[in-house]
């Protein structure tokens, strides 16, 4: 199939451009702050590929990611600072364990449908936070880890600036992003999005659909994991305040204004909520002097409800109907003409 | 032996005796009609063979195999595919996507293979397009490929759906009123394809209100009304049966 | 105090809290059964409530006054609301929804900060008198308005749904809309007149915990989410559920916090429903219907 | 074909995006170049928690610099410098604290005040000391400063929990209590009292018969005080802000418990007796002197200023609290250091370690190269309510 072909390349070619402009822009972004905010919108997009696997694909909405994102942190922070765990080994251990949770907790919650999933996710979101609170010997309780954690290095090279972390952080995120394609392109792929199709029809071609729920669920964990394990390192203090119920839905809020039907839609998403949040607090206070973050939530609120409204499906799909409004019109005449 | 062998299904939705205790059994490389006037259990006798539906009672065995209590996903995977009255294709997919799910039980890829394709994962996907463009040629489908399935006329959704059904490569092929919605060309197209379907072996039950069709390409038919198995025999048995007579005629009298 | 006083205590104190979570439950159902939306925004609607109550009784209106006045002007808000954001949505999917009634929450809660500022305030009691003492253990009587209220506001709304036109016509919504659309009711008022009538349900559940719990800008986040649960746990389409989950949760909670560990209470109650939910999955009232192929 | 559209569009939004994103950075270094007409000003970063769980503290840090900034400029500033305030807001959330510290050191501020909470300072740190930046925080926790060689760039102005509950102990001790029952509130705030609590009390003969915790958003903590009445202390220790604070109070009256009630210096604003009302009486608790000001001796070294900062900010803000007091004592002590380096970073630092008898809001601040906080015990005072007043206890 020379079509399918020519598709593929693209995509790939597509990749490989994003993955040139990654690592072009912190070169002509010399501004460490403006670094610091990709970085963190690198961490974020990791996690948020994997919610929009989740959702976009396997149709499961999560309101428990935060909860993955910072077991991730905390396995990476406590063994690095207080085991003295080597930081790569650490974030493995993470990863593994985090997937590990996620699945043997996923078995039971995969059972439920709906917004009975929803709030089981939640709940088991609220439940690794609480055990983050309490278990105070382990993870230093609310006011989080004692010792400072070390930075990441490869080998004697340390990665101790913006700079330096802006490529892990981003290689990660592009690796996320092609494995996330890779999946969305596979076997694995077509049959979650059959299941998105008719349940019914996918169950009778064979998709066994609890089974790839449960993978994807595991998947998105673990990137969570991954990113969490790559905040604790780049902050290098942790308290269980950033993995609460409020990142989960910051998260879920990103994954859908992004859109959850493209692979890109995690980093628009991202994008657009972070520079929204970080851009109000450089605009607001010019246009209104002396005004605080009250502002900034009231216009946050109201921006996030606007996108919803005209961009029901996110931003990605949103600007792609705009740009081929009238290529799909005429492609739905050629194939209704062409069979006639 | 029989392929399939239907004995005392019975099917109660909240005491409504949907399918009861019907029986009947299926040969290797048969064609059977499974016949009723509207609300006769014909749907619901499909949904309980693919493990759509539990049924209250009764058992079904494949291939010598009972097959009640199973998954959908595990019975597809023993070699029994399905359309669907009510269309269910994938509208979100291209139609040669939606082909491609059918290859589903035949292809191994799993979750690690999907996230690092190495070369074996791509070799079986190269297989699996094209397989799935052989079953889109045999339905005439070949020239849409790329198009989203949802942009079809409805009458090639339904050969999508068939082409679908059978890139599983089933032993036995359940089509429910494949002919509905068809104009006469299509369906002596149809026909085509399930009379070439059953030279290769595929064992076919279908359910179908198009009695020309069925008279013609059924070895028999199973009757039902009500739930009840009112009959069974060759299509001039049938034809000839008082009662199955008896209960079309009432269905036409309502009808009118 | 002997044990048994101190359960009583324990289940009196979690019988308080609960109704305050089912009259937000309650809330939750009857815009999810109307109009398929899981509405985030909830629990601002009580805290709404609250704030205008608060400011009207600052600038000195008897308190029935007041009570009518807040859960007209919490209407008014929220019936803007569902006609501005929700109605030109309406063909979004859920999760679009959740997002846009999240949206809200945080648009209003904004408002809030921007109007009330951080600081709590408080509300005096409905009724004067001291704590009451029942088998060893103490009651405010606020908390009696509480449960009180809960128990006549779903008595009306049971009532509402049984024998008036707009109950009947919320109903059918609820069975098959398209049927009621044929019936020539419209489901666009439909919707409206459940947020509106949600929005009461939380302003007078605002008004009436006010005195307990204090009034600040961020407590809707809160009772939002125990309210979800509750409804959740309730079964998420029935009404009674609603209330039975609410009071369950909020006894549970008493009970965690009393009884095993009062840091562990949320991660405990959590469990606990996360069990209700294995065992039941479609929580204590849901049914679990056939699907259609 | 379809999908290569919608790709080639997407492309094409990261282009933008990309290019905003730099261009941004871009405008930014010009604007940063504005000359002042005589001398250029001295740029000075601040971060509070202004909204989100942390505001009760971030308000009043927030008015109380700006009152100081404005008065300062007015009187010519500092060495005829105009000081220019770049104040932030990290919404009480650590990783937008931590991206607010980056966002001033691009600024090119010499120092930075803040942030208002514990966790909201720790995030910064990492950034803080690679950037060599001198920070002074208005936050509680002693990890801020300690330990000391991963500190070198980081001080801080509010009492430390050690420091309260060292005057806590001394107070039980000279009522002969010995067993007391602890109540926190489930965060970093009550959990660093807890920790210290727990320790101090060891060292000082004190057991602690019960520990309860509730969340910050609870409203109802009977269950709590049912068990700690169960284990029948001789006093309850909470350590909580309002308007959980108030609410342990009232059902603490509820239900009719006789033991003392000691809070811990959170409850040091007005609110917390404005929610408890008539409850609050008799509830004892330390704190720094700015809320019994009028009432000290005047022979203590710190009346007057305490009494000059009250009056002025009750004039603009409202009721005095002893978080304005943190980020007063913050400012003054970075401009103080200001006024002797100049503006060079490195020497900054070195003077706000040099700090010697400086009179603050919360004490005299005696800073060293091992005390990076510089508050001795005798700077806290044990008050009571007393008719919804705050005077000092007996």
């Amino acid at each position: 199939m020379e079509d399918l072909k020519r598709r593929k390349r693209l995509r790939h070619s597509l990749i490989a451009l994003f993955t040139v402009i990654i690592f072009i822009l912190p070169f002509i972004i010399t501004n460490n702050y403006y670094r610091s905010v990709l970085v963190i919108i690198g961490i974020y997009t990791t996690v948020v590929v994997g919610l929009c696997l989740l959702m976009g694909y396997a149709g499961q909405i999560s309101l428990g990611h935060a909860g993955f994102y910072g077991l991730g942190a905390y396995v990476s922070g406590v063994l690095t600072s207080t085991y003295d765990v080597s930081p790569w080994i650490a974030i493995l251990l993470g990863a593994v364990g985090t997937g590990l949770v996620a699945y043997i907790i996923g078995i039971p919650i995969f059972r439920l449908q709906g917004h009975y999933l929803a709030l089981a996710t939640l709940g088991l979101g609220l439940i690794i936070h609480v055990v983050m609170m309490e278990e105070v010997d382990i993870t230093g309780g609310p006011s989080g880890l004692t010792k400072s954690i070390p930075y990441l290095s490869i080998g004697r090279f340390e990665l101790n600036t913006d700079f330096k972390y802006y490529f892990l952080v981003w290689i990660v995120a592009l690796a996320a992003i092609i494995l996330a394609n890779n999946v969305v392109h596979s076997r694995i792929g077509r049959a979650l999005r059959s299941v998105h199709g008719s349940e019914f029809a996918a169950q009778s071609l064979g998709v066994d659909t609890g089974k790839y729920k449960l993978q994807v669920f595991t998947l998105s964990a673990i990137y969570a994991s991954v990113a969490g394990s790559l905040y604790a390192h780049y902050i290098t203090f942790i308290s269980p305040s950033p993995f609460g119920l409020m990142t989960s839905i910051q998260f879920l809020v990103m994954a859908v204004v992004g859109g959850l039907a493209s692979i890109w839609g995690p980093i628009f998403g991202v994008t657009a909520i972070t520079l929204l949040t970080e851009g109000l607090k450089y605009i607001v206070p010019k246009m209104i002097p002396q005004a605080g973050g009250e502002y900034e939530i009231v216009v946050y609120g109201v921006i996030l409800v606007i996108i919803m409204i005209f961009l029901p499906e996110g931003i990605t799909s949103g600007i792609v109907n705009i740009y081929e409004g009238w290529r799909h019109r005429k492609e739905l005449a050629d194939v209704t003409s062409g069979d006639k | 032996m029989s392929l399939l062998e239907i004995s005392n299904l019975t099917k109660s939705f909240g005491g409504i005796l949907a399918v009861n205790e019907v029986s009947f059994s299926v040969n290797n490389g048969e064609i059977i009609a499974v016949i009723g006037p509207n609300g006769a259990g014909k749907t619901t006798l499909f949904n309980l063979m693919t493990g759509i539906y539990q049924p209250t009672g009764g058992q079904v065995l494949f291939n010598g195999n009972n097959i009640i209590g199973m998954s959908a996903h595990r019975i597809a995977g023993l070699g029994i595919a399905r359309t669907f009255q009510n269309l269910q294709i994938f509208n979100n997919m291209t139609v040669l996507e939606n082909v491609m799910v059918g290859r589903h039980t035949k292809s191994k890829t799993g979750l690690l293979g999907a996230i690092f394709p190495i070369s074996r994962v791509q070799r079986e996907e190269r297989e699996i397009v094209e397989k799935a463009m052989k079953k889109l040629t045999l339905v005439g489908l070949a020239n849409k490929a790329m198009v989203g399935a949802d942009n079809l006329p409805y009458g090639r959704q339904k050969m999508l759906e068939i082409s679908r059904a059978i890139a599983l490569e089933p032993e036995l092929l359940l089509l429910d009123e494949p002919a509905a919605g068809l104009n006469s060309t299509e369906t002596r197209k149809l026909v085509k394809i399930i009379y070439k379907l059953r030279d290769q072996g595929v064992t076919i039950i279908l359910v179908e209100h198009d009695m020309e069709t069925v008279m013609e390409i059924a070895d028999r038919l199973v009757v039902l009304n009500f739930g009840n198995k009112l009959a069974e025999g060759t299509p001039v048995e049938i034809q000839n049966n008082q009662e199955v007579i008896a209960a079309y005629l009432g269905e036409e009298d309502l009808v009118c | 105090m002997s044990l048994a006083s101190e359960l009583l205590q324990y289940v009196l104190s979690g019988l308080t809290m609960g109704g305050i979570y089912a009259l937000v439950a309650l809330g939750f159902v009857i815009i999810h059964n109307v109009t398929g939306i899981i509405n985030f925004a909830q629990g601002e609607f009580v805290m709404l409530g609250a704030m205008f109550m608060v400011t009207l009784i600052g600038v000195g209106a008897p308190t029935p006054l007041a009570i009518i006045l807040s859960v007209i002007l919490v209407m008014i808000v929220v019936g803007i609301i569902e006609f501005g954001a929700i109605r030109s949505a309406k063909k979004a999917s859920p999760v679009t929804l959740v997002i846009i009634t999240i949206g809200l929450s945080t648009a209003i809660r904004g408002i809030a900060l921007l109007v009330w500022g951080t600081n709590p305030y408080k509300l005096a009691p409905f009724t004067k008198g001291g704590p009451y003492h029942i088998g060893g253990a103490t009651i405010v009587p606020q908390s009696l308005w509480v449960i009180g209220t809960t128990a006549v506001l779903l008595a009306l709304t049971l009532f509402m749904f049984e024998y008036t036109y707009w109950g009947k016509a919320l109903r059918a919504c609820m069975v098959n809309k398209f049927a009621a659309r044929l019936m020539g009711i419209s489901p666009s008022r439909m919707s409206l007149f459940a947020f509106v009538f949600s929005a009461a349900l939380g302003a007078l559940a605002g008004m009436v915990i006010a005195p307990i719990t204090y009034v600040t800008y961020d407590m809707g986040l809160m009772l939002g989410l125990k309210g979800f649960v509750a409804a959740v746990l309730g079964g998420l389409s029935s009404t009674p559920g609603a209330v039975i989950g609410g009071l369950a949760l909020g006894v549970i909670e008493s009970l965690g916090a009393g009884l095993l560990s009062s840091g562990y209470k949320d991660g405990i109650s959590f469990i606990i429903l996360l069990l209700v939910l294995f065992l039941k999955p479609g929580g204590i009232f849901g049914t679990s219907g056939t699907k259609r192929v | 074909m379809v999908r290569f559209k919608k790709m080639s569009a997407i492309l094409v939004i990261v282009l933008i995006m990309g290019l905003l994103v730099a261009g941004c950075g871009g405008t930014k270094t010009e604007t940063d170049k504005t000359t002042a007409e005589t001398k250029e000003p001295y740029k000075i970063g601040a971060i509070f928690d202004i909204s989100g769980k942390g505001s009760s503290l971030g308000i009043p840090e927030r008015d109380t610099v700006n009152m100081i900034i404005d008065e300062v400029n007015k009187a010519g500033g500092i060495n005829g410098h105009q000081i220019e305030l770049v104040m932030l807001d990290n919404e009480s959330d650590e990783t937008k604290s931590a991206l607010a510290a980056r966002k001033l050191i691009e600024q090119g501020v010499l120092a930075i005040i803040g942030s208002s909470q514990s966790g909201t300072t720790l995030s910064t740190l990492e950034a803080i000391q690679k950037a060599e930046i001198p920070l002074v925080s208005a936050a509680a926790s002693i990890k801020i400063v300690q330990p000391i060689a991963d500190r070198k760039w980081v001080f801080k102005t509010a009492h430390s929990d050690a420091l309260v509950t060292e005057k806590i102990i001394t107070y039980l001790k000279s009522k002969a209590i010995t067993k007391v029952a602890f109540a926190s509130m489930n965060n970093a705030y009550g959990d660093s009292g807890l920790k210290e609590f727990t320790a101090a009390a060891a060292k000082g003969g004190v057991t602690i018969v019960a520990k309860e915790k509730f969340a910050p958003e609870d409203t109802d903590m009977t269950p709590q005080l049912t068990n700690i009445n169960r284990a029948k202390p001789e006093a309850v220790i909470c350590w909580a802000i309002p308007p959980s604070a108030s609410s342990f109070t009232a059902n603490y009256r509820t239900l009719d418990l006789k033991m003392p009630l000691i809070h811990s210096h959170g409850i040091g604003n007005k609110k917390f007796i404005e929610l408890a009302g008539d409850a609050a009486n008799g509830v004892i608790f330390p704190v720094g002197k700015l809320l019994v000001a009028e009432g000290l001796a005047d022979t203590d070294p710190q009346k007057a200023v305490l009494v000059d900062y009250a009056k002025k900010f009750e004039a603009k803000y409202g009721a005095r609290n002893t978080f304005g007091g943190h980020a007063w004592d913050a400012l003054k002590v970075v401009l103080a250091a200001l006024e002797k380096a100049g503006p060079d970073k490195v020497k900054i630092r070195d003077e706000i370690e040099k700090t010697q008898n400086f009179t603050g809001i919360s004490g005299v601040f005696n800073m060293s190269p091992t005390d990076h906080n510089g508050l001795a015990l005798d700077s806290m005072v044990i008050v009571e309510i007393d008719k919804g007043k705050w005077v000092l206890a007996k």
